[in-house]
């Protein structure tokens, strides 16, 4: 109960605060930042030990005529855990990227109040809740895409918010549809509708998945991804490749789970075909993504290529898929907000964006370019990275559902991850030094120990899953 | 074209509302005939009664004046807000000059 | 349609208010000039209190004022009468409040016609 | 003693705003506090009004029926206090308080020195009791009444506002607005003909018994009252006078205007259709299909026009026109969750377009600009203004915990429950095209940056009167209780739901 709180409410108070500041206290203000963001970190973890260890925390409250749920299970407590550690990250590495950016006030708070909304979304327990955080979310995101007040910003953030309210009126008339349907929307007990058995079932997890599809840029959803990352490194890391459109990826997987449940999903016509909805986003996604030469571009690409990975074992329906989701959920994240922290770092120091002209980066920046290439590797799924793991549950997941060129599907994405980092990692040590400010300095190591410490964690989970296994397995267990 | 257009179809709307309105009023109960629906209760009691009721020969003043007073207090707020709406319109309103 | 034409017939009151509606809502969207659709506007209500008169009305039926001597022959309903008199007086209003915008717009515009009224806003009018 | 208070509470409630309406005048020549005279009316009237819906509500929806005159009801004219009345009623007059008290001291500006501005105050006081007589009339004629005082005093207000546009407005207005009546009084004389009753009851009642010897004349009524109401109501192809009138009125004015007077038209339409035709001939005349579809054609064209408007008062009028075809076809869906839903819709729309249109006023007279892209920096330079109006504009837009979700939820709720999912996808596609007209402006008011002009809130009023709009935006999506229990059971005597 007051974990949950605690964990929940950080975000909102540590912006109040901020808010409140006086302009010119910037250490003060990176104080604040980082209490609240670890408060809030704190309490989320205590949060899904207590969840996976078969506790139970739930608020209920009737507000507007309708009843708010928050009562989260292991796969929310799971994707609250996932978020709110990263947020600390980035709030640190934000520290030094923001060092002599404008409006920092602004960006902080909004900061921090979209880490209540996405644990909000994160702890739901009702779909009222969950479609309530969510909005919330594309409201409080919406500040920092358009951060810079460039034309473009301000066009993306257009783009940005009516993708994602429509999505949100689709999620909406599907939640009244379950409503109507089944009489409760409530995901402690069992999946909602699995009773239900009547024709419009397939309408009905089209206009889910269309709506949460926005989010998880599920093609042909996913155009406001790639021009939203006008926003701040630290905001397209976090946002763009974790919080924002994982909570997309959640919601999917909680109707896939918890509004249909498995049973029913099997008897679906759509059902079948959405596997290869996500296996095409998967092989496109990553086709696009070599063909773009700014680096950060070419990393929303495989953002959203990597995001059908999640969803992809989901669809198979079966546990070694949602093992393997949820593996991917946690090893993909930290791997690939560590290539957008080095992204960061290159168009900083080396004033570089574009991966054709990226000769001898990695001369000036040595430690930035080996932690690039780690979690380049990591995106192909070599051994000692996490992913391997998770790509190695997600084919047995493709297998056992039957479907064995699922799993096809995932080694041909491989190859292609590796065709579109490798070469630039090989390129950057290739050369003359490039022209740099290198890597000291006073923000460096705000912004390069984050990078460094994620990709050592990446390693960490790739050598020892095991430390991971148990959340995994809860998940898991919840389901099957 | 676009006008011919325009002209056609306010014809046809023409046309189908004066159709309408035709069928309507043939099949309106016939004009002045004993058994019309409207001498029902109302009627009979304006007629037979409203010496009784409110001592006054002429119904019609029984009526505005007393069954339906309600209505004649709003009909004098009418007026009122006539009055007012036209004060309003065009005392100091001038100032905006004349443009000529 | 014979039967229908003779149902008219008989109701012909109504139909007589219909077209004079019709001629009165015609004039209120056709014509530009502001004191034509306040004509229009008039006409179109008298036409309703024609109807409603008519639909008070009774063969042989004398005016609804009591009078001792001769009750064989029916009064007329009252009530349209009452009600219209009502109306009469609103169409006044509105008549009324319509010549004062009319009085407001011909100050400054120096003309009571709609098009030319639009025509000096957007700046295109020539003398 | 409370008996009698009790009987005689809705006379008092309609009359108090009129009698004071009428010593206004000569009594501002004497004294200075008039005006503050007007903001204590509108609040002894809503003390009234939550009063007697409290009563209502206690009482499980037993009507508080008051004949006028002493005449009982198929000679005299009746005042019937059910839900519904006590539901409008309670909208009306939590609505006029904040606006007449945005009002005092503040239309020198629009409207002029302190004779019209009195004046101003007659006809506003005028239109707020002739509303609270819309919710509480139970005879069909006295709505014609009712609705010409309220054409009126609408026009009036209209044409208060300095300047040849308002004229012309409140002229274009008029008209438009007498033909509606006209049709309205022809609906009448058909329903009088064939029924021989004015007092709806008793109307309902013996058309009932012979209608299907006129069905023509049943139709041709019924169309009569849709075309009449809906010129008034700004219903989507007879919207042309709105954008105009409510954009060019002073500020006041164009929020009583767009938020309620629009409103009560709608009430005093659905009175008609569901207490002289009822449900049951609605249904054979397919009356609910056409609101239904009316209410997506209003949505869809009036949500696209507001987008075309780079004016921001000609903005939110366009929005309006949008809004009212969510509550018609509310009410077209015929079930008690729509039409539930839809009341309540209307409630928040009274408080939320009130809301918008005196924050843009605000804004509007602190800086001298109109169009939607001139408020860079407002956020900063005016929060409160801006606050409430971002506030506002989340409601509109249907955000949880907003006033305007819980409508929207109960509409939904309707329009899926009788399968209708083309509505429901057109409601769903009115809010994003609503958020996409709204937070362009709130955009470019907080991210943008200010100019070095001394823009300011406006005065401490204005101030209290923005903010209690704001509060009731949020409190009625927080809490909506009460009104939402009273609008169900608004929703169940319209429909004859036991």
């Amino acid at each position: 109960m007051l974990e949950l709180g605690m964990a929940l409410f950080s975000g909102v108070t540590g912006a109040l605060v901020v808010a409140s500041l006086p302009k010119a206290t910037e250490r003060l203000r990176r104080a604040v930042v980082l209490l609240f963001s670890v408060t809030g970190m704190v309490f989320s973890w205590r949060v899904a030990i207590k969840i996976f260890n078969g506790g139970n925390i739930g608020i209920i409250a009737q507000l507007g005529g309708l009843t708010w749920s928050l009562d989260p299970d292991p796969l929310g407590a799971m994707f609250g855990l996932i978020a709110s550690t990263l947020w600390v990250f980035a709030a640190i590495y934000s520290f030094g990227y923001m060092e002599r950016k404008t409006r920092p006030q602004t960006y902080y708070a909004f900061f921090l109040i979209s880490l209540s909304a996405t644990l909000g979304v994160a702890f739901s327990g009702n779909l009222l809740a969950l479609y309530f955080f969510y909005e919330l979310l594309t409201l409080a995101t919406y500040p920092l895409v358009i951060h810079e007040r460039s034309a473009d910003a301000v066009k993306a953030g257009r783009k940005y918010i009516i993708y994602s309210l429509s999505g949100a009126a689709a999620i909406l008339i599907a939640i009244v549809l379950t409503y109507i349907w089944s009489g409760k929307i409530d995901f402690a007990s069992g999946p909602i509708l699995v009773n239900t058995m009547r024709p419009g079932l397939n309408l009905l997890l089209a206009l889910f998945v269309g709506g949460f599809g926005v989010k998880a840029a599920l093609m042909p959803l996913h155009r406001w991804l790639p021009a939203a990352m006008v926003a701040p490194t630290p905001i397209s890391a976090l946002l763009h490749a974790v919080a924002v459109v994982y909570s997309g990826v959640y919601g999917i997987l909680r109707v896939v789970y918890s509004v249909f449940g498995r049973e029913l999903m099997g008897t679906l016509s759509l059902a079948r075909k959405l596997p290869w909805v996500a296996a095409f986003t998967i092989l496109v996604g990553v086709i696009i993504a070599t063909q773009q030469d700014v680096l950060k571009r070419r990393l929303a690409y495989h953002t959203i290529s990597q995001l059908s990975y999640i969803l992809l074992g989901a669809f198979t329906l079966q546990p070694w898929g949602l093992g393997g989701a949820i593996l991917h959920m946690i090893s993909y994240s930290t791997l690939k907000v560590t290539l957008f922290f080095c992204a960061g770092i290159i168009a900083e120091r080396a004033d570089e964006t574009a991966v054709s002209r990226m000769q001898g980066v990695g001369w000036s920046l040595p430690k930035t370019m080996i932690a690039f290439g780690v979690a380049s590797l990591g995106m192909v799924g070599m051994l000692p990275l996490n992913t391997f793991w998770s790509k190695y549950y997600l084919m047995r997941g493709g297998v056992q559902s039957g479907q064995w060129s699922l799993a096809l599907v995932l080694i041909g994405s491989g190859i292609i991850n590796a065709i579109c980092f490798l070469p630039t990692v090989v390129a950057s040590f290739q050369g003359e030094k490039a022209k740099s400010s290198g890597e000291t300095g006073g923000n460096t190591m705000l912004m390069l120990g984050p990078t460094l410490c994620l990709a050592g964690i990446a390693l960490l989970i790739g050598l020892y899953p095991g430390i991971v296994w148990p959340g995994v397995e809860a998940v898991v267990n919840r389901f099957f | 074209m676009g006008k011919y257009l325009r002209l056609a179809f306010i014809l046809i709307l023409a046309l189908l509302t004066g159709y309408g309105v035709l069928v309507t009023v043939a099949e309106l109960p016939p004009y002045g005939a004993d058994t019309n629906l409207t001498y029902n209760q109302v009627s009979e009691r304006y007629i037979n009664g409203a010496l009784e009721d409110t001592g006054v020969p002429n119904m019609v003043t029984a009526i505005v004046l007393d069954y339906r007073a309600y209505d004649t207090m709003f009909e004098t707020i009418v007026l009122f807000t006539a009055v007012i709406a036209v004060l309003i319109t065009l005392k100091g309103a001038q100032e905006e000059g004349d443009r000529k | 349609m014979k039967i229908l034409l003779g149902k008219v017939l008989i109701n012909y009151p109504y139909f007589a208010a219909v077209i004079l509606f019709a001629i009165g809502s015609a004039t209120v969207l056709t014509r530009s000039n502001l004191f034509k659709k306040l004509i229009g506007i008039n006409i179109m209500e008298s036409a309703i209190f024609l109807m409603f008169i008519a639909a008070g009305s009774r063969r042989d039926g004398v005016v609804p004022i009591l009078h001792m001597d001769d009750s064989l022959r029916p009064y007329i309903n009252p009530l349209p009468s009452a009600l219209m008199l009502t109306g009469i007086v609103v169409s006044v209003s509105v008549t009324a409040f319509a010549l004062a915008l009319i009085v407001r717009l011909y100050r400054f515009y120096g003309t009571t016609d709609a098009k030319r009224m639009s025509d000096i806003r957007n700046g295109v009018a020539k003398e | 003693m409370t008996a009698v208070i009790k009987t005689h509470l809705p006379v008092f409630v309609v009359a108090a705003p009129l009698f004071v309406s009428f010593l206004l005048s000569p009594m501002a020549r004497r004294f200075g506090w008039v005006q503050s005279l007007v903001v204590g009316v509108q609040g002894l009237g809503l003390l009234l009004a939550v009063y007697l819906a409290g009563m209502i509500l206690k009482s499980s929806g037993v009507p508080i029926i008051y004949s006028m005159g002493g005449w009982p009801a198929p000679w005299g004219i009746e005042l019937w206090t059910g839900s519904l009345g006590a539901f409008f009623l309670l909208v009306v007059a939590g609505v006029t308080l904040p606006i007449s008290l945005y009002a005092v001291n503040n239309l020198s500006d629009e409207v002029g020195d302190a004779t019209r501005s009195t004046r101003f105050f007659v006809l506003y006081l005028l239109l707020a009791g002739v509303l609270a007589g819309m919710a509480l009339t139970n005879d069909l004629f006295n709505i014609f009444v009712l609705v010409e005082v309220a054409t009126i005093s609408c026009c009036g207000l209209v044409s208060a506002r300095r300047g040849p546009n308002a004229a012309k407005a409140a002229f274009n207005y008029l008209i438009l607005a007498t033909l509606g009546s006209g049709l309205i009084l022809g609906g009448i004389g058909l329903v009088y003909m064939i029924t021989g009753n004015l007092n709806m009851g008793f109307a309902g009642i013996a058309l009932n018994g012979v209608w299907q010897d006129y069905p023509h004349v049943v139709w041709m009524a019924m169309s009569f009252f849709l075309v009449g109401f809906g010129v008034k109501a700004a219903l989507f192809p007879l919207h042309v006078w709105l954008p105009d009138a409510h954009s060019t009125a002073p500020t006041p004015a164009s929020a009583i205007l767009s938020g309620l007077a629009v409103k009560g038209y709608i009430i005093c339409l659905v009175k008609i259709l569901f207490g002289v035709f009822e449900v049951h001939l609605l249904d054979v005349f397919r009356l609910d299909q056409i609101l239904v579809l009316l209410g997506m054609l209003a949505i869809l064209a009036g949500s696209i026009l507001a987008l075309a408007q780079g004016e921001l008062k000609r903005r939110l009028a366009f929005s309006t026109v949008a809004q009212v075809g969510y509550i018609v076809l509310g009410f077209g869906l015929m079930n008690i969750k729509g039409v539930a839903g839809t009341l309540f819709y209307l409630a928040s729309h009274a408080v939320i377009k009130s809301t918008l249109f005196l924050a843009a006023g605000a804004l509007i007279s602190a800086t001298g600009k109109t169009h939607v892209k001139d408020f860079a920096g407002v956020g900063r330079k005016m929060p409160i203004t801006m606050g409430v109006f971002s506030i506002a504009s989340l409601g509109l837009v249907g955000i949880p915990l907003f006033s305007g979700f819980v409508g929207k939820w109960y509409l939904l709720l309707g329009s899926l429950e009788v399968g209708n999912l083309t509505a429901a996808g057109v409601i769903g596609i009115g809010s994003v095209l609503c958020a996409i007209y709204l937070f362009p402006i709130i955009r470019t008011a907080y991210f943008e940056p200010a100019p070095e002009d001394d823009w300011q809130d406006p005065g401490v009023p204005q101030r209290l009167a923005l903010v209690m709009l704001g509060i009731a935006v949020i409190g009625l999506g927080v809490l909506p209780g009460p009104l939402l229990q009273l609008a169900q059971k608004a929703a169940a005597d319209l429909l004859i739901i036991p």
